[in-house]
């Protein structure tokens, strides 16, 4: 029962169809709600006491190195649905979604490292997070180079999603790396479980910049799932019709 | 579908990338029973061998194999290690306590050549060491790829009387061969 | 089927001594390049020692698909009953039992050697053996992934698995140095090597049948 | 809560000293979302005339 209700839910038409019907308001929602959160954590928020300004990257810092994780997650489910239910739109999630989540990663690294001149003195330093998230940029630039390294598309899908999940092991080897080896990296400000270690005036923006963030990204991952879709469907009756 | 029926297909189909190779392929294959798969190189014969094999799955379409023992198979590749000697070679392929070795090696004149490397070999005489595999077979299905590429006249009778025979015997054999043997089998054409 | 693959390895000297030298030749350079610095030897020389078991472990698995791929073999094991997996670990252990073993011997040899400190050395020994057994299984799975696409994707791919690992090792290998208690470590690349030794051969019998399509 | 951190904008860019990394980061990030969804959507509208050519 559930295969077909996967198999009518995601085929590629139905998908597309959503896709544009949603897409415009998701885009609108988090442009604005990021334009607002990044100004006023920018601007509006009062310096760090111990950072100075330096500390406003956070806003930037943050969900990036958030996403590029759960991005990383999101290819770990799409690969597990397409191996085990055989969904042809899964596998074009996950191969939409590697160049994204390429991008946060870099864009974590980078912001990670200019933020670590100021508060560390170095702009690169081997702490267990900050190598993780770069194992984790390895990764992402390992996948894209095996899936366009095959010319046959099935066959490259299998073997990414295969790598995709070996690949997921690391995932909380990075969350680990933080309290296993108590390094230079400051604690999670928001864990799920205890209380945030920022107090709430940084907080809000901080909220409403991962909630923007998030949002332009999926707007990112829907987009390139279209043209995922529109090169492997592109002799298919329906996509004529479409476009 | 009568029991002694060994592959069963019902209108398989693939396409790579797009383009279509066969589709809507259907066919039976019953024990003791062959089947010459006929197609212009390219049409998609070794697929359709593969997909029988269960190496490839069909894009569309069923195939039920019902033989419980190992599928003897030779392709294009004669999967011999050149670096090894032939004895080696055959201890691979684990074909060494076959009573029935020594007799095929002397039909097959390979039996001077026990300690030689692979390598220096013919092509003819690298075809007749990995037809072993076939000779010594104990499965019920066998299928070859152009099995009879490169064998030398008697070898290729050779061939053709121990694959009638195994017909005989109930098993079913199937194969592409673009030179022409007498084993009488069902044709399937695949079309370009 | 064990005994098949210990024959067809042990034939090919170009592909298991050849690892092996590469590690001999690692470990000779290293004392000669920093002869002047006579007495900090040992702080460079776990760390080379890692890296040269690294390497060997990659030169290790460069063919040990591909030449199976090529010459049709592959499909053989494929169609054989046995289930594939099973004849892939026999063959990552014949590669390790030819290879591994070799090297990490040799590793407490030369770590013996350099630091003559015996207990230092012995406690050296289950490390190597096991992080040895950790990388040839990464870096077989890399060599499937890019089976016909040469070894340089196959490493991109298998590296960042390799990474965590090598950081573990280096902060057992501190914990040795100190001689605090060092177990832990060791019983934490025990069970990644548990996990490592049931998944990867499962996944890799996926993604060969994959190529194989 | 929304008072302007900063009395004058030229402090706002300058930050007293951090103002060049925490810019370079804003710069950084939004120009690789702007250049990531232009890309994406050139690469679709170039896939969709080659989809409407042929027929």
């Amino acid at each position: 029962m559930i295969k077909k209700f996967i198999h009518q839910f995601a085929s590629p038409k139905t998908y597309l169809y959503q896709v544009d019907r949603f897409y415009s308001y998701i885009f609108l929602f988090s442009i604005i709600t990021y334009i607002i959160s990044i100004t006023w954590g920018l601007l509006y928020t009062p310096e760090d006491f111990v950072q100075g300004n330096s500390y406003r990257i956070i806003y930037l810092h943050v969900p990036a190195s958030f996403l590029s994780q759960s991005l990383y997650i999101a290819m770990a489910i799409s690969s597990v649905t397409y191996l085990i239910w055989r969904v042809k739109l899964a596998a074009y999630l996950v191969i939409a979604i590697a160049p994204i989540g390429a991008m946060t990663t870099f864009i974590a690294l980078i912001s990670g490292s200019i933020w670590g001149i100021p508060t560390w003195g170095t702009w690169w330093q081997w702490d267990a997070r900050i190598t993780s998230t770069l194992i984790l940029f390895i990764m992402y630039l390992g996948l894209i180079s095996l899936h366009n390294s095959f010319s046959n598309h099935e066959k490259a899908d299998k073997l990414l999603s295969w790598l995709v999940i070996v690949g997921a092991i690391n995932i909380p080897i990075i969350k680990k790396s933080v309290d296993w080896w108590s390094t230079l990296h400051q604690s999670a400000s928001i864990t799920l479980t205890d209380k945030p270690s920022i107090d709430p005036v940084m907080l809000y923006p901080l909220i409403g910049s991962i909630t923007g963030f998030f949002g332009l990204v999926i707007c990112l991952v829907l987009l390139s799932s279209k043209y995922q879709i529109f090169i492997r469907e592109k002799n298919k009756s329906w996509v004529k019709d479409y476009v | 579908m009568n029991n002694n029926s060994l592959i069963v297909a019902e209108n398989i189909g693939y396409k790579i990338n797009e383009n279509k190779l066969f589709h809507r392929m259907s066919f039976n294959i019953n024990r003791g029973e062959a089947l010459h798969i006929k197609g212009s190189n390219g049409s998609g014969k070794s697929t359709l061998i593969r997909i029988i094999l269960g190496i490839t799955q069909p894009v569309k379409g069923v195939i039920e194999n019902k033989s419980t023992k190992e599928i003897c198979y030779l392709g294009h590749k004669n999967a011999l290690k050149s670096y090894l000697t032939l004895e080696d070679n055959i201890n691979l392929m684990q074909l060494n306590n076959n009573m029935m070795l020594n007799d095929y090696l002397e039909k097959l004149e390979l039996k001077k050549y026990k300690d030689v490397t692979v390598s220096n070999l013919s092509f003819g005489q690298q075809k007749k060491l990995a037809l072993l595999r076939v000779f010594l077979n104990n499965s019920d299905l066998i299928i070859l790829d152009e099995p009879f590429v490169g064998l030398d006249d008697n070898a290729h009778l050779e061939l053709t009387t121990f694959l009638n025979n195994e017909l005989e015997k109930n098993k079913s054999v199937i194969f592409t061969s673009h030179i022409p043997c007498n084993i009488n089998s069902k044709i399937i054409e695949i079309p370009q | 089927m064990f005994r098949l693959e210990l024959l067809k390895l042990r034939k090919k000297t170009r592909s298991w001594l050849g690892p092996i030298l590469v590690f001999w030749l690692i470990m000779l350079a290293y004392p000669l390049t920093v002869e002047f610095l006579q007495d900090k030897l040992e702080i460079g020389f776990f760390s080379v020692l890692w890296i040269a078991i690294l390497i060997s472990m990659m030169l290790a698995t460069e063919d040990i698909f591909t030449e199976d791929f090529n010459d049709g073999s592959l499909e053989q094991t494929l169609i054989k009953n046995l289930s594939f997996s099973i004849s892939i670990v026999t063959k990552i252990f014949t590669y390790w039992l030819l290879i591994g073993l070799p090297i990490s011997i040799l590793s407490f040899i030369f770590s013996l050697g350099t630091t003559e400190d015996f207990l230092l050395s012995i406690s050296i020994f289950p490390l190597a053996i096991i992080s040895s057994y950790i990388f040839l299984n990464l870096f077989v799975l890399g060599n499937a992934l890019s089976l016909n696409k040469g070894s340089v994707l196959g490493a991109l791919v298998t590296m960042p698995l390799a990474l965590p690992v090598l950081i573990v090792l280096g902060k057992g290998l501190i914990a040795i140095q100190l001689n605090i208690n060092f177990l832990s470590f060791i019983f934490l690349l025990l069970g990644s090597l548990s996990i490592i030794i049931v998944v990867i051969p499962v996944v890799v019998s996926y993604v060969i049948k994959a190529h194989l399509e | 809560m929304f008072n302007f951190a900063f009395n004058s904008l030229y402090e706002a860019l300058y930050m007293n000293g951090h103002g060049l990394y925490v810019w370079s980061v804003v710069i950084l990030v939004f120009l690789s979302l702007l250049g990531f969804f232009i890309g994406y959507t050139i690469k679709i509208k170039k896939i969709k005339d080659k989809l409407n050519e042929p027929n």
